[in-house]
C-alpha cells in the first residue's frame, strides 16, 4: 500500500507519460472498434450477437480506462477500484440469467 | 498501540478554554457551529441523536405491534394501521438506525482517531451525507403523515405498485435518498484507510474496527446503488403505470425481487460488521490480551464483505425462482456462513487466559458472541433448501434475523456506546446502571425472541394480523420479553443524557485501552492529535500475549513502552 | 395445563423428511450454541480479574487451530446442504399419477378448482395416500400457498403458473395460510384442508349435486356469453360449429395450419382477429375483459368435452 | 445533484491551507498535495464503482428481458429506433472524450488556453449529443413509440403471432424462446408480444434518459472547470477538479459505449 510518509510522490506517473499522441492512437482504436460491432451486427449469429457486441464494447472501456483514464500508469490501488465494480456487474448479471436460463428446465418451477 | 505522543507542550495548543484545552466540543458554539460542520467528531454526533429519534420511532411501532400480537384476533388496531406498523417497524429500523448506527456514528468519530488521521477524507461531503440522512428522514416522515405506507419493508412488486392505495413513494424516495447518505459514508471510509493512515501504521497494524469498516464500505458503495435504481424504477412503474416489474405490462415480479435482494443481503452485512469491530476492541479490552488470530479475523470480514454479494437467492427459494438457481444459492450461503463461525471462535479464544472485568461494554460484548452465534446458526435453517420450503415468511424469519440485528448489532452499539462515552463526551457513565440494563436487554431479548422460533416451525406466517388461537401462549411470552426489552433501551437514554452533567470528568483513557484513540485526550481537540502520531507495534498491546502486528519488518526502531502502561 | 402445540403435525409424505433435515441442523446449532456459551462462561468465572489462574505465554496465533475451525463447520454445512438439497428435489418432483387440483389466488381468498368441478373457497378436500399436484396463478398480488402441517409452501405468482405437490398421510384437517403479504386481509386469506379416507373423498365429490362438472358449468357460461348465437348448431350466424375440433388441426384465412390446443381457443375467444378460420369472414367480437380467469377456463373445457365428438361439417 | 457536490467537494476540499501549508491548495487534514490527489483520485474511482452499479442494475435488468424475449427486442430496436442517429451520437462522445483527455493532458503541462480550448469543444460536442438525441426522442414521439397509453407498436412490424416453433429455422430459436416464455405466462402471446415491446422502450428511454441526465451534470462540470481554467487557477502541481472531470466525463462516455450495442445493435442483421 502506498507509504503516506515518502516524501510527496510527484506525478505518480511520471515514469510512463501519456501523450497526446497516444490519445490519438486509442482514438482511432476506438471508433475502429465501434465500426467492428456495427459489421459484427450485420450477421445473424443467434444469442452470440449479444457476447460479440458486450466484448467489443468491454475491449473500448479497457482502452478508455488505461489510457483516457491515465489508469495504465497509475497505482496498484486503482487498478483493483477500476476492476472491482464490473466483476460486481457480472455477479448481478450472472445471478440474474442463472436463475432465468434455468427457469423453463422443470415443470412449473 | 505503542505511539510516542509527547505530552501537549504548555498554551503551545489551540487557546486555553476555563483553564483547560479546547477540544472538538467547546470549539465553536451555536448551532451552525453544529449544522455546518465538517469535522467527523461532530458529525458522529449529529448522526447519534438522528438516529437515536429513529431508533425510538420503530420502537414505539413495535411496541404496538407486540401489543396487538397478544390476542389472537385483532384488537387494538386494524389490519390496515397493523400493516403501517410493521412496515414503519421495518423502514425506520433497517434504514434509519441498522445502517447508519455503528458506521455512522462511531466510524464517523473513530476512523480518524484509530488511524491517526486530522479527519476523514472529504470532510464536506461527510456534512453532505448527514444532510441527505436528514432529507430521507424527513422523507419518511412526510409519508408517515401521508397516512404510512402498507407494503412491508421490502416494497414488493406488484402490491406496492399497482395495489397499495398507500404513501408508498415518499417512503420509496426516502429509503433512496438515505442511499446515497450511506454511499458518500462508505465512500469516505474507503478513501481515509487507504490513503490517510499514520505513519508506520500499515494494514496489519490496524485495528479490526477499521478492518470491520473498510469491509463495510466496500459493501455500501457496491450495493447501494443498485437498490437506488430499483427504488427508481419501482416509483417510475408505480407514478406512470409502465414498467418492467409489473407481469399486467409483460414484467416479472421477481426481477425486483433479485434487485431487491442483491442490495438487501449484503446490506444486513452492513448491520452486522461494524459490530463485528466493536466486538473486537471491547473483549480485547476487558481481558487485556490482544484478539486470538487477527489475520483470520481481519480475512474473515472482507471475506463476509465479498461472499455476502452472491448469496441473495436464498430469500427468494419459493418465489418461484427455478430449482437450480435456487441450488446454487443454497451452496452460495452455506460457504458465507463460515467466515461468521470463525470470528465467534476467534473471539472466544481471546477470552483464554484473559484476565476479566466485567464493565457493561463488556456485557454487552459477550451478551453479543451468545447472541450472534444464535443468531448465526439459525440461518443455516434459512439457507437449507428443504427447511427453508417450510419456513419462509414464518416467525422462525423473524427471529432469526431479530436475533443478529437486535441481538447482535443493538448490543454491540449499546456496548460501543458505553465503551467510547468517556472518549466522546469526557464523562463517565454510572457503571450500575450499565450492568442493569445491560442484563435487562440480555433477559428480554431472549424472552422476546426465543418463543418466535417455535412459533415459526409451527409455521405462523410473519405479519399477521390475526393468528390462530394455538399461537396465543408464545405471543404473550413474546409480548412479555418485549417490554422488559423496551426498559432496557430505555434506562440508557436516560442516564447517559443525565451523566453529561452529573457524572465524574473521565481522564483520557479510562479502561487502559490500547488505541490511538486513548493516546488523545477525550474529548479529544479539533485535529485529534497535536502531533500526528508513529505507529511502531501491532494494534492490541496488551500485558497478556504478544500482538501479531509487533514483527512487521518496518526498519522502525522499536520505541520504550510509555511508562505507566500496566 | 399444556394446551399449546410446541411441534407442527406431520401429515404428508415428505414432512419427516424435512424434520429430519431440521434436526440435523437443530443438532449442529444446539451442540455449537452451548459450546460457546459454556466456553464464554467458563473462561469468564476461571480468568475473572484477581483471580489465580495460570495466564503463563497466552497464545494469540495458531493457524492449525484456525483451520480446523474453517473445515469442520464447512463439513458439517456442506453435510446439511446435500441432505437439504435431496430433500429439497423430492419436494419439488411431482409423481405422473397425482391429480390436479386449479387454484387461484386473489386478494384475499383462496379459490380452489377441482377438475371433477367442484369448486370451494378457502379449504381443499384432498384423499389420504394420492398426490395431489397444486397448478396455482394469482389474479392480483403475489400470494403464498402454504401448508404447515405438509412443510410446502409456494409463491402464487401472478402472470406465470406455478405449481406445487404434497401427498397426505394422515386424515384430518390442516391450516392453510397466505405466507407472502399480499394487503390488508393478508392475515385473512386462511383456510382449511380437509384430508378423508379415499371412499368419503368420493362421495364428497359426487355429493356437490348443484355443483355440475366443469365442462357442464362451461356449456351454461358458453350460452350465457352468447358464443351459442352463433356457433351453436341451429345459430342463424356462418360461424364454425365447434364440435369435434379440440385437438384437431384447423386451417386458418391466412394458409397456415394450426393445432386447436387450448392456446388456440384461448386466443380465439380474446383475441378473436389474430385466426380466422378458413372460409369464415373476421366478424367475431373480442372477450377480452369480459371473460375472468376461473370462467375461461371452464369454457375450454366444455370445448374441450365436445371435442371428441364426430365433426358436423358446415 | 450528489455527483456534483461530489466533485466540486472534492476540488473545494483545498480550502485555506494555514499554519504549516506550502501549497495554497492542500486542504487542512491532508499531508501533503501527493496524498490530497491520490485521495481525491481514488475517491472518484469508488464514486464511479457506484455510478457502474447503478447503471448496472438497469443494464442487467435489460439483458434478463432480451434474452427471455429476443425477437420482440430485436424488432423493436430495429424497427423503433434510428441506428444512424445512434452511431454518430457514439462518434460524438468518442471526439469530445478525446478533447477531454487534451484538456486533462493541457492541465498537466500548464497550457491554459489550451485547456480553455479544450474544454469549450468537449462542451460543444456534449451538447450536440444531446440535440441529436432530442431529436431522435421527437421521432419516437411521432411514432407514437414512448411507452403509455399511446403506444402504438405497429410502426414496429412486430412478429404478430410468433410464428409457432415449426416456423422456418431462422427464427425457429429466437421465437421458440419467446413462445417458451410465453406459454409459461397466463397472458396471450400476443398481449406479451406488445407488452414486451412497450417494455423495450420504457427500458430505451430510461437508459438514455438517466445517461442525458449525468451527460448534463457532466457539462455542469466542465463549465464549472472551464471558469476555473480561465482564471488560471490550475498549476501542474494543481489540477485535480480538471482531471476529476475528466475521469466522470470518460465514464459517461463509457456508459454510452455499452448503451450503443444493447439498445442499437440488437438485431441489425434481421
Amino acid at each position: 500500500m502506498s507509504q503516506t510518509v515518502t516524501p510527496t510522490a510527484r506525478h505518480d506517473h511520471a515514469e510512463g507519460h501519456i501523450g497526446p499522441r497516444t490519445y490519438l492512437v486509442i482514438f482511432g482504436a476506438l471508433l475502429g472498434l465501434m465500426a467492428l460491432t456495427i459489421v459484427a451486427a450485420l450477421f445473424d449469429l443467434g444469442a452470440a450477437n449479444f457476447i460479440v457486441a458486450m466484448g467489443i464494447a468491454s475491449v473500448k472501456m479497457v482502452l478508455i480506462i488505461l489510457y483516457f483514464m491515465h489508469v495504465r500508469y497509475s497505482d496498484k490501488l486503482t487498478w483493483v477500484f477500476s476492476v472491482a465494480a464490473f466483476l460486481w456487474l457480472l455477479i448481478l448479471v450472472g445471478g440474474f440469467l442463472n436463475d432465468y436460463f434455468t427457469r423453463g428446465l422443470v415443470a412449473g418451477r | 498501540m505503542s505511539a510516542t505522543v509527547e505530552e501537549p507542550r504548555g498554551g503551545g495548543g489551540d487557546g486555553e478554554y476555563r483553564g483547560e484545552r479546547k477540544n472538538y466540543l467547546t470549539d465553536g458554539y451555536g448551532i451552525l457551529s453544529w449544522l455546518l460542520t465538517t469535522d467527523h467528531k461532530r458529525i458522529g454526533l449529529l448522526y447519534m441523536v438522528s438516529i437515536t429519534i429513529f431508533f425510538f420511532v420503530g420502537g414505539a411501532a413495535a411496541t404496538l405491534i407486540r401489543l396487538e400480537l397478544m390476542t389472537p384476533s385483532g384488537d387494538i388496531v386494524q389490519a390496515e394501521t397493523y400493516n403501517k406498523l410493521f412496515t414503519l417497524h421495518g423502514v425506520a429500523m433497517t434504514f434509519f438506525f441498522l445502517i447508519p448506527s455503528i458506521p455512522a456514528v462511531f466510524g464517523n468519530f473513530l476512523v480518524p482517531l484509530m488511524i491517526g488521521a486530522k479527519d476523514l477524507a472529504f470532510p464536506k461531503l461527510n456534512l453532505l451525507s448527514w444532510y441527505l440522512y436528514t432529507i430521507g428522514g424527513v422523507l419518511a416522515v412526510v409519508s408517515l403523515l401521508l397516512g404510512g405506507v402498507d407494503t412491508g419493508w421490502t416494497f414488493y412488486v406488484p402490491y406496492s405498485t399497482m395495489f397499495s392505495n398507500s404513501a408508498v413513494i415518499p417512503a420509496a424516495m426516502g429509503a433512496f435518498v438515505v442511499g446515497f447518505s450511506s454511499i458518500l459514508t462508505g465512500l469516505n471510509f474507503i478513501v481515509t484507510i487507504h490513503k490517510m493512515r499514520a505513519p508506520g501504521m500499515t494494514w496489519f497494524r490496524m485495528p479490526l474496527f477499521i478492518w470491520a469498516h473498510y469491509a463495510t464500505s466496500l459493501i455500501m458503495i457496491l450495493g447501494t446503488p443498485v437498490v437506488s435504481i430499483t427504488l427508481l424504477l419501482l416509483a417510475l412503474e408505480r407514478v406512470f403505470r409502465v414498467g418492467i416489474f409489473d407481469p399486467a405490462l409483460g414484467g416479472d415480479p421477481i426481477l425486483f425481487q433479485h434487485l431487491f435482494w442483491f442490495y438487501s443481503h449484503p446490506a444486513v452485512y452492513i448491520m452486522i460488521l461494524p459490530g463485528m469491530g466493536v466486538i473486537s476492541e471491547i473483549v480485547t479490552c476487558f481481558s487485556r490480551r490482544p484478539v486470538f488470530g487477527y489475520r483470520f479475523m481481519a480475512g474473515a470480514v472482507l471475506a463476509i464483505a465479498i461472499f455476502g454479494f452472491v448469496v441473495w437467492g436464498h430469500h427468494m427459494f419459493v418465489s418461484g425462482q427455478s430449482m437450480y438457481g435456487g441450488m446454487v444459492f443454497s451452496f452460495l450461503s452455506f460457504v458465507v456462513a463460515i467466515p461468521s463461525a470463525v470470528k465467534v471462535f476467534n473471539w472466544t479464544a481471546t477470552l483464554y487466559k484473559g484476565s476479566f472485568s466485567f464493565d457493561t461494554p463488556m456485557l454487552y460484548a459477550l451478551g453479543f458472541i451468545g447472541l450472534f452465534t444464535i443468531g448465526g446458526l439459525t440461518g443455516l435453517f434459512l439457507a437449507s433448501l428443504a427447511t427453508d420450503v417450510h419456513m419462509h415468511d414464518t416467525y422462525f424469519v423473524v427471529a432469526h434475523f431479530h436475533y443478529i440485528m437486535v441481538g447482535a448489532t443493538v448490543m454491540a452499539y449499546l456496548g460501543a456506546v458505553h465503551f467510547w462515552w468517556p472518549k466522546m463526551t469526557g464523562k463517565m457513565y454510572p457503571e450500575l446502571w450499565g450492568k442493569l440494563s445491560a442484563l435487562l436487554v440480555f433477559v428480554g431479548f431472549n424472552l422476546t425472541f426465543f418463543p418466535q422460533f417455535v412459533l415459526g416451525y409451527l409455521g405462523m406466517p410473519r405479519r399477521y394480523y390475526q393468528y390462530p388461537p394455538e399461537f396465543q401462549v408464545l405471543n404473550v411470552m413474546s409480548t412479555a420479553g418485549a417490554s422488559i426489552l423496551a426498559v432496557g433501551y430505555l434506562l440508557p437514554l436516560i442516564y447517559l443524557t443525565i451523566s453529561l452533567w452529573f457524572e465524574r470528568d473521565a481522564g483520557p483513557n479510562p479502561w487502559d485501552a490500547s488505541g490511538l484513540e486513548w493516546e488523545t485526550t477525550s474529548p479529544p481537540p479539533k485535529f485529534n492529535f497535536d502531533e500526528t502520531p508513529v505507529v511502531t507495534g501491532g494494534p492490541y498491546v496488551y500485558p497478556l500475549g504478544e500482538p501479531e502486528g509487533q514483527d512487521e519488518r518496518l526498519p522502525v526502531e522499536p520505541q520504550p513502552l510509555p511508562a505507566g502502561r500496566s | 395445563m399444556w394446551d399449546f402445540p410446541l411441534f407442527p403435525e406431520q401429515a404428508s409424505t415428505l414432512a419427516g423428511w424435512v424434520d429430519g433435515v431440521f434436526f440435523y441442523g437443530l443438532g449442529i446449532s444446539v451442540f455449537f450454541t452451548t459450546l460457546i456459551c459454556f466456553l464464554v462462561i467458563f473462561f469468564a468465572v476461571k480468568y475473572r480479574r484477581g483471580s489465580r489462574a495460570d495466564r503463563s505465554n497466552p497464545v494469540t496465533h495458531n493457524t492449525t487451530i484456525e483451520v480446523l475451525w474453517i473445515g469442520i463447520p464447512l463439513m458439517l454445512a456442506l453435510v446439511l446442504f446435500f441432505a437439504s438439497t435431496f430433500v429439497y428435489y423430492h419436494l419439488i418432483q411431482y409423481p405422473a399419477d397425482s391429480s390436479e387440483i386449479y387454484v387461484l389466488g386473489k386478494q384475499w381468498m383462496w379459490e380452489i378448482q377441482h377438475p371433477e368441478g367442484r369448486r370451494e373457497i378457502n379449504t381443499l378436500h384432498v384423499a389420504v395416500g394420492r398426490p395431489v399436484r397444486l397448478t396455482m396463478t394469482s389474479q392480483d398480488v403475489i400470494h403464498s400457498f402454504y401448508i404447515p402441517a405438509f412443510r410446502v409452501k409456494q409463491d402464487v405468482v401472478p402472470g406465470r403458473y406455478t405449481s406445487m405437490w404434497f401427498q397426505p398421510t394422515k386424515p384430518g384437517t390442516y391450516h392453510l395460510f397466505c405466507a407472502e403479504y399480499c394487503g390488508t386481509l393478508h392475515s385473512g386469506m386462511i383456510g382449511k384442508i380437509v384430508v378423508m379416507e379415499p371412499a368419503e373423498y368420493e362421495a364428497w365429490l359426487q355429493s356437490g349435486t348443484e355443483r355440475e362438472s366443469m365442462a357442464a358449468e362451461g356449456e351454461r357460461l358458453f350460452r350465457q356469453y352468447g358464443c351459442s348465437g352463433c356457433h351453436g348448431r341451429n345459430a342463424s350466424v356462418r360461424a364454425p360449429l365447434l364440435d369435434g375440433v379440440y385437438g384437431h388441426s384447423v386451417a386458418l384465412s391466412d394458409g397456415r395450419v394450426v393445432k386447436a390446443d387450448e392456446r388456440y381457443i384461448r386466443d380465439s375467444i380474446l383475441l378473436p382477429g389474430s385466426q380466422v378460420v378458413a372460409g369464415y369472414d373476421p366478424v367475431m367480437p373480442t372477450f377480452e375483459g369480459h371473460i375472468n380467469e376461473g370462467d375461461l377456463l371452464k369454457i375450454i373445457a366444455y370445448i374441450k368435452s365436445i371435442g371428441n365428438t364426430e365433426r358436423a361439417g358446415r | 445533484m450528489a455527483e456534483t457536490a461530489h466533485a466540486t467537494a472534492t476540488a473545494h476540499a483545498h480550502g485555506g491551507g494555514h499554519g504549516h501549508a506550502h501549497d495554497p491548495n492542500l486542504a487542512h487534514h491532508f499531508e501533503d498535495m501527493g496524498q490530497q490527489r491520490t485521495s481525491a483520485t481514488l475517491g472518484m474511482w469508488a464514486f464511479l464503482g457506484t455510478e457502474v452499479m447503478f447503471f448496472g442494475g438497469l443494464i442487467g435488468s435489460y439483458i434478463v428481458y432480451r434474452f427471455t424475449s429476443p425477437d420482440v427486442f430485436g424488432a423493436a430496436s430495429k424497427y423503433g429506433l434510428n441506428v444512424w442517429l445512434g452511431t454518430i451520437n457514439t462518434v460524438i462522445l468518442l471526439t469530445s472524450s478525446l478533447f477531454m483527455a487534451f484538456a486533462v493532458h493541457a492541465g498537466e503541462t500548464g497550457d491554459r488556453k489550451a485547456q480553455v480550448r479544450y474544454l469549450l469543444l468537449t462542451m460543444a460536442l456534449g451538447t450536440l449529443f444531446m440535440v441529436i438525441k432530442g431529436f431522435e426522442y421527437r421521432e419516437e414521439y411521432h411514432e407514437h413509440l414512448i411507452p403509455g397509453p399511446h403506444f402504438s407498436t405497429e410502426a414496429l412490424h412486430l412478429p404478430e403471432e410468433p410464428a409457432p416453433p415449426t416456423a422456418s429455422a431462422e427464427h425457429a430459436h429466437e421465437s421458440a424462446e419467446t413462445l417458451k416464455t410465453a406459454s409459461f405466462l397466463t397472458v396471450t402471446p400476443v398481449q406479451f408480444v406488445r407488452q414486451r415491446a412497450q417494455m423495450f422502450f420504457v427500458f430505451y428511454f430510461f437508459m438514455t434518459g438517466l445517461h442525458l441526465l449525468h451527460m448534463v451534470i457532466g457539462l455542469g462540470l466542465v463549465t464549472w472547470v472551464l471558469i476555473l481554467a480561465r482564471r488560471g487557477r490550475f498549476t501542474p502541481s494543481y489540477y485535480t477538479p480538471l482531471e476529476m472531470t475528466g475521469l466522470y466525463w470518460h465514464f459517461i462516455d463509457i456508459v454510452w459505449v455499452f448503451l450503443y450495442p444493447l439498445l442499437y445493435l440488437v438485431a441489425l442483421h434481421k
